[in-house]
């Protein structure tokens, strides 16, 4: 607790979730690399995406505490910057993860574009229901960046590779499987032509699976965004046509690394783009997605 | 409120005055019912090839299993006049614990659900505790024990999803013993039945009112109210693990994050159908009503493809009249 | 007075009588399968007090209601100071002059004693910021002026029934009332406080105002009233000069019928084994050491002044209240009552005297009242509650006390409040108890049902069972006991037999200062005489 | 609930008796304050260098002003035996509006903060007229503006954070009049105070204990409780509005999708503060120390670093605890 071993360094990561796997796999890559250069890491998150009073005070109190060096996921880049100041003030040096901050203190930031990623989904989605029918989106957030910039990228993607689509009004289900099953339902039987839906994480994906699964549909394209235990049997299983996944172990390890390279005032990269990768039943085996995957 | 003795409420009671609380309920519950029929019909109309399938039924049916069964359990605490916060986490930590039981210990599935429901009635038995003997307000005792359920979850899931293996337990939800209908609506038609037994034929039931009606005076009237109240937080402890098991069987997976929100909603089940949040009076058919159209309501939305934010809206205006409709009859003798 | 050549004709004295306060004609008010007031008429005179009699849910309240705008009449002419009279909420008939007592308490609990009086006329700057010390000089200059030792920042909560009492007639008082009814302000108040009530309307009374008072207790009527009306299933009866009324015909006129009202207890069978012995009973505060025994089939009086804790001795011994100290032995093996449900269970039960805060259920049915303490024992299976029985055995129980209501279904809070009390009672008498405490138990019931529930009583003790029955009522207790036990300040200061006891015995022991230990081991001894068997025979 | 009157409660008021009820709320605040102490006395022992710092104390006090604002409003309604389940949602829709007003319409920041904070006293108001006039239920109606109040939010916002450009419009949170205190403290400092006058001082504080006492006495009384119950529900939302300007000035722009849950914790510091769910009591310095116990908990465990998923476990249990204390004395009078 606090600093009590005085010579190990301190870093602390102030992140948009806990609860949710994929902040669990950034929290198991982060906890290797701290482990390997035993260093103390502490790893906090709001319960929910839209707590963002919650994650700045989480920030702030984590500034009180004084740690050696700082890594945060914003959920709104510009809410941070008061604390952020405070703790470059107290020479704190600050890593940006898994989405960037409107803010020049950040000596790095570790994300994943997630518009990109989702353009990719989209146009696997064209492809996999031939260029025509309907199309679904079920996100997991209706505000914040990771949520809208998904949504719209994946859409962009739909527009550019399957122009005759016709794309449904997004819907929004928390994350939470059931809430996202019980929407996926409702949107299999109220649209006859609808041919594929894409779930904007991985607590969206498995609740479009389940409801897709449930409605006794085994003709739609479903698409998922990040990867979890039941989505890569999903999809190694045919019943999903795949996913795109980031790389939130990879990130979560290049995050601590990056902080701990900023404490030694040593150079780093100001944008670090962790990567995507889209994967399905086929490259399921690869090492590349092997690597990328968590469970 | 339960003071709403003097005159004026007197007068407000005139309509139900001498047909007495059977009949009063009875009455409560045929409005819900009306407002269900009305959702529907409207729906039907609005969407008549989708909405009123027998698909699309099930549908609706299956998105109601888990809250109609937190609202069951919340139906008895709120007729004691207590409430139950903790249902939402609680029920995620039964899920959990159902992972445990049949996925790491490898107990038979039987087995583990039984140990999960039971294990729910172990949390509804300490919420008893505090607001029995320690004479906490159920609001705050279970509020904490919402805060602590959601905790122990990740705690003992060590924050990541359980998987199942045996397809016995997702039989459990998705399955069906009568066919097209699934067993999870199944599941939910007995706890309801089960439920209405309890609240209207049996001592439970009686007590369950009598100390929602005024506690002192059950109290002296002989009623053992610490003991009582203790049974009647068991028995919604009971349902939340029972949800929680329905909720796993359904996702193939505990999932120790969720259940957040679904208190208020199964809150919301139990008052639109009628039970009084201060207590002394509870009806087992309207909570399943109320709980209906929360569902209908939300699928019906969707069905027509309403933008989200709107849904919202909606929903909460459509409550607002359901209830208001429900009052009505009470507000039309109502005098000064 | 001039009242007698008016009450040749009293239903029809003509309308516009300079000397008529109040002038009721032909009144009806219904409720759902109840007509409460049907062609009711009532005159109140300048300068008089009218008492206002009749059954148990003959009217009275009702008539009173709509005097005072709480409820709205369905029909009849209602004159006030020669005027039309319309009201409209019970605030507007309140500044008309028009100040009413309600049979049950309407306070706010968690407000002080000064804030109740004045809640809705606080003196206020700009009627908005409260002015603390001017409200509580005012409350107290009030409370001195009705001579009521309240303490007007005492919250009301902390009161008990008779003070709150108090405070309900200190907020009627406080407006300057032309007419002022009273609906049995004394049903909770004992001989004292019931003297100084009465002072308090003689002085109110002037040639230009009035008093309506309702009242069960016939024997204060004579003290107070100038004139009575009877009224029976809400109709006009008769109204008579007080002088000119015996008890007898009002109360034949009440009920219909003549009723004998029996004299002193039906003499115990002496030489009964003790069933219950209390020893050095302590309840902070207000309980100090209780000291007493119960013989089987004795009806054992408890008696006392407002404060002097016998509720708190009764609840202590229950356990509904924390002991500090003392010895309970139960058929002669000590036993401690962990709760009220622990001693149903054991075979005592508690009848409390406040029934509606701990009492009743009152949105709850008849029926639901009434079967609640022998569900357990009377009308279940394994688990399952056998409706019809209770159904039937509530029937019959409410036949027998003539709880008037449509159905058993009907619920308690649209009970009259005689009514309401007799269900409390039957819910006792349903249950199957050995030893039966009766706190106040004719609280509001009419003296025809007070008969009855007395005959009840005693055929109680002389089934075997053992009654204590708390009272401030001391012909009451006289009537009924075979014993009574005195408290005063927490003690229970003597013990007298039937023959010995008498109003002046009694007032000695409950304002017997505390030397209490002392008298009550006289009084032991005296009493071994009175009834062979006391305490210490009772252990074999 | 409110049944609780008269003699029992006689019973367990045994002790401050004679003492009336100042008193009492004194006596129950200073338990409250000494567990609050006490909490901070442990963490002090647990961090001394850090915990008790000026530096920390200002990052507590700042983290307590928007739950301290809507449980300062909160307590209002919950004295009336009212609830306000809509505080955290209409919070959310008033910063959008003030969103609204001073980006979009370019309003002058001291107007738009003053219209903001007026649109949450009319969302207050139509919770009153739903509570006092349609006579709906006050956690059915609040519930159902909860959801209407966040659905506006994300329709007026066009479900995007609305982003403050005024550094004028920040200064109100992060400014600092009296130097290292921020505004926001001062803002909440004012905010208790005026409430604190408004509950004791002043008729609506009155009227607001005896309609919560016993609704149908005061209406005998002459009070008039529609109108009142009304006014106690836009003070509620006055309230909110407030708060709504404070997040948003903090945050820097109006978000419109958070606030759901802040109505649990407004209720929770509350009812932690002393003042009872079933009304006719209510203590504003209590509320304050609720606020702060809840804020000062959760900034210790995560300067001491607790692993996130015990830290909801401990705040739930210190929660329970806290409560107990300030229960301790009510039984000390009571058995069973
Ligand atoms: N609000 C109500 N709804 C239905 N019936 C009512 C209502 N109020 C009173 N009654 C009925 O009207 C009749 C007269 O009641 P009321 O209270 O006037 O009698 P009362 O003369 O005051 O009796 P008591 O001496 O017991 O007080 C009773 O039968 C009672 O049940
Ligand atoms: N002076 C008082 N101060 C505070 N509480 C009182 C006072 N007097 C009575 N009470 C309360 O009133 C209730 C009624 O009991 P009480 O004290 O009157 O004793 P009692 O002997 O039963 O007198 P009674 O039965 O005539 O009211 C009890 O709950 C008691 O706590
Ligand atoms: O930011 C997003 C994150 O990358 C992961 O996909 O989970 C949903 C959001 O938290
Ligand atoms: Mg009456
Ligand atoms: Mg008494």
């Amino acid at each position: 607790t606090g600093r009590s071993q005085e010579d190990a360094l301190h870093v602390a990561i102030v992140s948009k979730g806990f609860q949710q796997q994929f902040w669990q796999a950034v929290k198991k890559g982060a906890d290797a690399e701290a482990e390997a250069h035993d260093v103390v890491l502490t790893f906090e998150g709001p319960p929910t995406e839209t707590d963002i009073e919650a994650q700045i005070t989480m920030l702030q109190n984590t500034v009180t505490r004084h740690p050696d060096g700082l890594a945060l996921a914003a959920l709104d880049s510009r809410a941070a910057a008061r604390a952020l100041q405070e703790a470059q003030a107290k020479g704190i040096p600050i890593v940006a993860f898994d989405s960037g901050v409107e803010s020049d203190i950040p000596v790095s930031t570790v994300a994943t574009d997630n518009a990109a990623a989702a353009r990719e989904a989209g146009k696997h989605m064209a492809e996999l229901v031939g260029g025509e029918g309907q199309v679904g989106v079920i996100a997991h957030d209706q505000v914040s960046l990771s949520g809208t910039d998904r949504r719209d990228g994946f859409i962009a993607g739909i527009e550019e590779f399957g122009p005759q689509i016709e794309l449904l009004p997004t819907q929004y289900g928390e994350g939470d499987q059931a809430v996202t099953a019980n929407i996926a339902r409702a949107m299999v039987s109220a649209n006859p032509e609808l041919k594929g839906l894409f779930g904007t994480n991985e607590g969206s994906a498995i609740g479009i699976l389940r409801g897709v699964q449930e409605s006794g549909r085994d003709d739609l394209a479903v698409v998922g965004f990040d990867s979890g235990r039941a989505q890569v049997e999903a999809i190694r299983d045919g019943e999903m046509a795949g996913a795109v996944t980031q790389n939130p172990v990879a990130m979560g390890r290049i995050t601590v690394q990056t902080v701990l390279a900023a404490i030694r005032d040593a150079q780093v990269e100001p944008m670090i783009d962790t990567g995507f990768l889209w994967y399905d039943a086929d490259n399921l085996a690869s090492d590349e997605v092997q690597e990328a995957i968590y469970l | 409120m339960s003071t709403t003795t003097t005159a004026t409420a007197a007068d407000q009671e005139r309509q139900s005055a001498r047909r007495g609380p059977s009949w009063r309920s009875r009455l409560q519950q045929m409005l819900a019912a009306g407002t269900l029929v009305l959702i529907f019909i409207a729906f039907s109309i609005a969407s008549p090839e989708i909405f009123p399938t027998w698909g699309n039924i099930v549908t609706i049916l299956y998105s109601t299993v888990v809250i109609g069964l937190l609202a069951l359990g919340a139906t008895f605490v709120i007729t004691t006049a207590g409430i139950d916060l903790s249902v939402g986490t609680a029920m995620a930590l039964c899920a959990v614990m159902s992972g445990l039981f049949i996925v790491n210990w490898g107990l038979p599935v039987p087995v583990g659900i039984l140990l999960a429901i039971l294990f729910g009635g172990l949390v509804g038995l300490v919420n008893g505790i505090n607001v029995a003997i320690l004479d906490l307000p159920p609001f705050i005792a279970t509020l904490a024990m919402m805060m602590v359920a959601g905790g122990l979850a990740l705690v003992f899931s060590g924050a990541a999803p359980i998987y199942f293996e045996a397809p016995s337990y997702m039989w459990v939800s998705t399955g069906s013993l009568i066919p097209s209908v699934p067993n999870a609506v199944l599941v939910l038609l007995v706890g309801a039945v089960i439920a209405a037994v309890l609240m209207s034929r049996t001592v439970l039931g009686r007590y369950t009112m009598a100390i929602g009606a005024n506690r002192e005076a059950a109290e002296l009237a002989g009623v053992g109210v610490t003991k009582w109240l203790m049974i009647v937080y068991t028995v919604g402890g009971l349902f939340t693990g029972l949800a929680g098991v329905m909720i796993s069987a359904r996702l193939g997976s505990a999932q120790p994050a969720t259940g957040m929100g679904y208190e208020l909603d199964a809150i919301a089940a139990v008052v639109i159908g009628g039970t009084s949040l201060s207590g002394g009076r509870g009806t087992i058919v309207g909570t399943m009503i109320g709980a209906l159209i929360i569902s209908t309501l939300t699928n019906g939305l969707q069905i027509l493809s309403i933008p989200q934010e709107w849904q919202d809206v909606l929903l909460g205006a459509v409550i607002l009249v359901a209830v208001f409709i429900d009052r009505l009859r009470k507000r039309s003798g109502r005098t000064s | 007075m001039t009242l007698e050549e008016h009450d040749a004709d009293p239903g029809h004295g003509g309308g516009a009588d300079p000397e008529l306060l109040l002038e009721v004609r032909g009144a009806v008010k219904k409720f759902p399968g109840v007509r409460a007031l049907s062609q009711m008429d009532l005159d109140l005179r300048a300068g008089e007090v009218l008492a206002l009699v009749g059954e148990n849910g003959a009217g009275k309240s009702t008539l009173m209601k709509l005097l005072a705008g709480v409820y709205s009449p369905d029909a009849g002419t209602y004159r006030y100071l020669g005027r039309p009279l319309t009201v409209n909420g019970p605030r507007d008939a309140a500044e008309q002059g028009l100040a009413i007592i309600h049979q049950e308490l309407n306070l706010m609990s968690t407000l002080t004693v000064a804030e109740n009086i004045y809640l809705g006329r606080e003196p206020a700057v700009a009627r908005f910021l409260t002015r603390p010390t001017r409200l509580r000089a005012q409350a107290q200059e009030l409370l001195d002026r009705l001579g009521m030792n309240l303490d007007p920042m005492a919250e009301v909560s902390t009161l008990s029934v008779a003070q709150q009492q108090m405070v309900e007639i200190a907020k009627a008082l406080s407006y300057d009332a032309r007419v002022l009814i009273m609906d049995e302000p004394t049903a909770a108040l004992n001989e004292r406080e019931t003297e100084s009530l009465h002072e308090l309307i003689r002085r109110f009374i002037t040639p230009t105002t009035g008093v309506i008072y309702i009242s069960h207790r016939m024997e204060e009527l004579r003290r107070i009233a100038d004139r009575v009306q009877v009224i029976r299933d809400g109709e006009y009866v008769d109204s008579l000069p007080m002088a000119e009324a015996t008890l007898e015909d009002v109360i034949t006129k009440m009920v219909g019928r003549s009723v004998d009202t029996g004299t002193g207890p039906r003499d115990v069978r002496t030489g009964r084994p003790v069933i219950l012995e209390v020893h050095g009973l302590r309840s902070e505060p207000r309980v100090k050491e209780a000291t007493f025994d119960l013989h089987e089939g004795e009806i054992l009086g408890l008696a006392g002044l407002m404060g002097a804790g016998r509720t708190e001795t009764a609840r202590a011994l229950i356990g509904s209240l924390p002991r500090q100290a003392g010895t309970v032995s139960y058929r002669g093996r000590p036993v401690q009552f962990r709760s009220p449900a622990h001693a149903a269970r054991l075979g005592i039960g508690y009848l409390s005297e406040d029934r509606k805060q701990l009492g009743l259920l009152l949105d709850h049915s008849v029926q639901r009242n009434m079967e609640l303490s022998a569900l357990s024992d009377r009308f279940q299976t394994a688990g399952f509650v056998q409706d019809r029985a209770s159904h039937d055995a509530v029937v019959d129980q409410s036949r027998q006390l003539r709880v008037k209501t449509p159905d058993v279904a009907q619920l308690v809070k649209n009970l009259s409040g005689g009514t309401q009390q007799k269900v409390v009672i039957g819910r006792w008498l349903l249950k199957d108890c050995d030893v039966l405490i009766f706190d106040e138990p004719t609280r509001g019931i009419d003296v025809g049902a007070k008969e009855e529930i007395y005959e009840l009583i005693d055929e109680l003790a002389a089934a075997g069972k053992s009654i204590i029955m708390i009272s401030s009522d001391l012909p009451e207790v006289l009537r009924m006991s075979h014993r009574i036990a005195v408290m005063s300040e927490g003690r229970i200061t003597g013990v007298l037999g039937a023959a010995e006891a008498d109003q002046e015995s009694i007032m000695a022991l409950a304002t017997a200062e505390t030397e209490a230990a002392v008298s009550t081991d006289v009084t032991r001894d005296e009493r071994t005489d009175s009834i062979p068997t006391d305490d210490r025979t009772g252990e074999q």
